[in-house]
């Protein structure tokens, strides 16, 4: 049973200062929170972040001055709590580079690594200035003539993906929405999962189709009950609007931001206290 | 929540809540494949209410995957799983602009903070895109999905000369705009231009010159908007009794 | 219960002459035969057929005289019977053109069509004459300057699928390997599917995520049970190996083709006389 | 069927095809992604084996898209449901593409029904590609798989000037080949040219170059092929007791 399972702890040292990451889910849901956070302690720097819709994990890592560029088609809280705060106070200091997409171009992007290519042609765009902003060159199509916008390949060093079942070689099942979790395990160089339940192989041989991660893709397992939290997880839990604005209250200072990671610590650490035997 | 948002806001807020979100179900033709995105109560509303007036047989599509959910309540986030709930099929947002860039996306509802003269929205910067005043959102999909999608509607909740600029500071993306929705009024894209196509009750031209940052030309006999029905007030409660639209304007 | 529930006749009847066609499954599993004997007894001329794999269909198609082209990584009866003679016979005589594809360019030109693109790069092909023999163009890839091959879009007027489950509206779910079928039906203009059993919109709902084909892509559907036969359909039937080599027992001639079909045709039409209430 | 397919081959075929798996086999190192397609008996005998002797740790990927499926039985079609029984997770022909142009397969088998003195392999036409005096199959994946996949292993299981000769009428595909199994020897390949790395028991030397349709230079020193052993012999019978590796032969 132990496998690829390790602590939290061990799984955010995985993460060099400078890495690329994709996070997995969107906006608000299955976001790999506790992962976030636990990167934050351990004072992770110039991250490179990737994700079509980010919220609290894109904002909590600027807060924590823990990002150097984000390439994300969108970020914030939506109508909850709107803007995101710390992204864009970082953003207007200069100290994140923002490189602006759409979440169709971060799609194209990871499918390039995903296929083996340096960039994969992109629909849209037309009329936008996000392609000439972002650099993003054409092509003549070879067959018809028409210009097509390519987007260069993203390939994260990890996807960093928080999913309700995982074994301890890796396989992987979610519930409800994918996002683009299947394809940023698939673009990037490793897979590290923070997972809800860890359960035996025979769960994922009984519904092969519902394994979304297979087990070779997956450098790193880590048993994380509630690790979307504040975000929501299918069927466990809904987003938890309270904490969230708990949160958007204390990412104004780095004390306050102490205080909130300091309060998640235990949770946090829980699943992988247990499973690893060793608290963090 | 929901109780405590209801008290929050002023009856006027909620009038125009109500408006635009029964605007906004009236572009919605029955049988389309209607999508929203990230942030977007109100075309959420307008959409399951749409399916149970004049549009029952619309394809809902979002971007957490649900095909045709029966979401059991509206949720604050539009990105929520509560989007799933009795779908038919999961179908991801991936999928999503792939069906739109192939010409089979009918109807997309997407927001702008600002909305130009030209129906081109910004979602990107506000000021100096290279050092910007504010940095904005990012507008999601709308790059791919305003040029692709058969037909865009745009909304914004907040109509001011800021908003509503000439041009856009930054174009985040163009396209395939035939409406757009305000609290004052509907455009439509005419000539790769924003008319005003109806000016709600209540607004006059003046108010709505003044609210808008470029030449409206002639208002003269443009005609008031169809207040909401009783029968579409009726089927928007029903969607949305929880005011889940009301998070638009707080 | 009726929705786009139609009879094979029918179904097959909305294929024209010259039309491109995509057919799911894979060498002998989960393919499209009862609907591919009914376009043979309908005379259909002129197909041009898209697939990875292909097999009995490819060439029993190719017997009746009614393919001009192939696009297809294979064609074969593997280990079990060898080369498939009929398509051999047409390629070798001129009668059907077949473009060289790999199994992956194939994919690539799907792709494309999916994605709403002209063309779609893809990997692989160095040292191979496939690309050069077949016109596969190249591009400088505008970030790297290297050369990518670009594989144009194949745009399949229907993808031809069988399945396991399928709703009134065209709402399908495959059991077992689903091959390309979810792209083919993503890159067709339509979708026809032929379903194992018909079952009620409940069905789907209770598992959405296992949903591969959502109706809005679907023109109509026949119920067809044992409409892979004699390829397999998991979980109902295995491959028929006897009936496959009955089948190119019976491919030399245009007398014996015509038997084969006729002693197909009661259990062809047996689900969808029954669903539509007329024997087709 | 098996038992019909046994008595139907001679023992000589039968000792061909038991050391054709056993030294296909021996090419799988342990924890391998590992790859077979359509038309493979041999090497899905091949790696069902290496997993129950020398590489437990290999992933198995194949057409049907089952990874690390426990068949119940061996099927004819290698394209079958039963490689999908057991599986920890599907993983589709496409996926199995990608893995391989991202530089991630570590290892594939494929056939050809031309091998050439550099390793090429053709299964697209015989004689003049514009009018073809054979219509082969297609080449399926290889002229994908060979150039990305980290190692390819070709076979073939007639060995004369024919099948291997200098250069291929076509190149169905080229690219990252390690080694190629007959029933006469193994080549492996060194400096782009195929080299006989050994000889099988009882094949003499001039036997060997009488059936090839190259060079092969040198073959005094080269050593003999090491027979299965009673240990894989007894593991191939394991994982193929129905003798579905015969099926190349008939």
């Amino acid at each position: 049973m132990s496998g690829k399972i390790i602590s939290l702890t061990q799984a955010a040292a995985l993460v060099q200062d400078g890495d690329l990451l994709a996070l997995g889910g969107n906006a608000l849901t299955r976001i790999p929170a506790a992962f976030v956070r636990e990167l934050a302690r351990q004072r992770r720097e110039n991250l490179c972040l990737v994700k079509t819709a980010g919220a609290y994990d894109v904002d909590l890592l600027c807060a924590a001055g823990a990002v150097a560029q984000t390439q994300t088609g969108y970020v914030g809280f939506e109508n909850l709590f709107g803007l995101a705060p710390s992204y864009r106070r970082g953003v207007e200091e200069g100290r994140v580079q923002a490189v602006e997409h759409a979440c169709s171009t971060v799609i194209a992007g990871l499918r390039a690594s995903a296929y083996g290519l340096p960039s994969q042609p992109v629909a849209g765009l037309e009329g936008s200035d996000v392609a000439a902003h972002t650099g993003f060159r054409q092509v003549k199509d070879p067959y018809t003539g028409e210009p097509v916008y390519m987007v260069p390949g993203i390939r994260p060093k990890f996807a960093v993906l928080h999913v309700a079942y995982a074994d301890a070689e890796g396989n992987a099942r979610i519930e409800g929405g994918a996002f683009e979790d299947v394809l940023m395990s698939r673009a990037a160089e490793s897979v590290i999962l923070t997972a809800e339940h860890i359960e035996e192989t025979a769960f994922f041989v009984e519904k092969p189709d519902r394994t979304a991660i297979p087990a070779f893709m997956v450098q790193a397992v880590v048993h994380a009950p509630g690790g979307a939290r504040p975000g929501g997880c299918h069927p466990f839990y809904d987003i938890d609007e309270d904490a969230v604005g708990a949160y958007l209250d204390s990412a104004s200072s780095a004390e306050s931001l102490q205080t909130h990671l300091d309060s998640w610590v235990e949770r946090d650490h829980a699943g992988s206290a247990a499973a690893s035997g060793s608290v963090a | 929540m929901s109780v405590a948002l209801r008290e929050g806001v002023s009856e006027e807020v909620r009038a125009t809540a109500d408006r635009m979100a029964v605007f906004l179900s009236r572009f919605i033709r029955d049988g389309e494949l209607v999508f929203h995105g990230v942030a977007s109560p109100l075309p959420m509303a307008a959409i399951v209410m749409a399916r149970n007036t004049h549009a029952p047989n619309l394809t809902y599509l979002n971007i957490p995957g649900g095909v045709d959910p029966k979401p059991p309540y509206l949720p604050g986030s539009t990105v929520a799983r509560q989007l799933m709930e009795g779908a038919l099929s999961y179908f991801t947002l991936t999928e999503i602009f792939d069906l739109s860039a192939r010409g089979k996306l009918d109807l997309a509802f997407l927001g702008g903070a600002q909305i130009d003269a030209r129906g081109d929205m910004n979602l990107s910067f506000i000021g100096d895109p290279a050092a910007p005043k504010v940095r904005l959102p990012g507008g999601a999909g709308s790059a791919h999905i305003l040029p692709t999608a058969g037909r865009t509607v745009l909304w914004r909740t907040a109509h001011d000369a800021r908003s509503f600029p000439e041009r856009c500071d930054f174009v985040t993306a163009s396209g395939n705009v035939e409406a757009v929705v305000t609290p004052l009024c509907i455009f439509e894209k005419a000539d790769g231009r924003l008319r005003v196509n109806s000016i709600h009750q209540g607004v006059t031209p003046d108010a709505l010159r003044a609210a808008t940052g470029f030449d409206l030309g002639d208002l003269e006999h443009t005609p008031a908007t169809p207040e909401p029905t009783p029968a579409e007030r009726t089927a928007l409660e029903a969607a949305d009794p929880e005011g889940i639209r009301l998070r638009e304007f707080v």
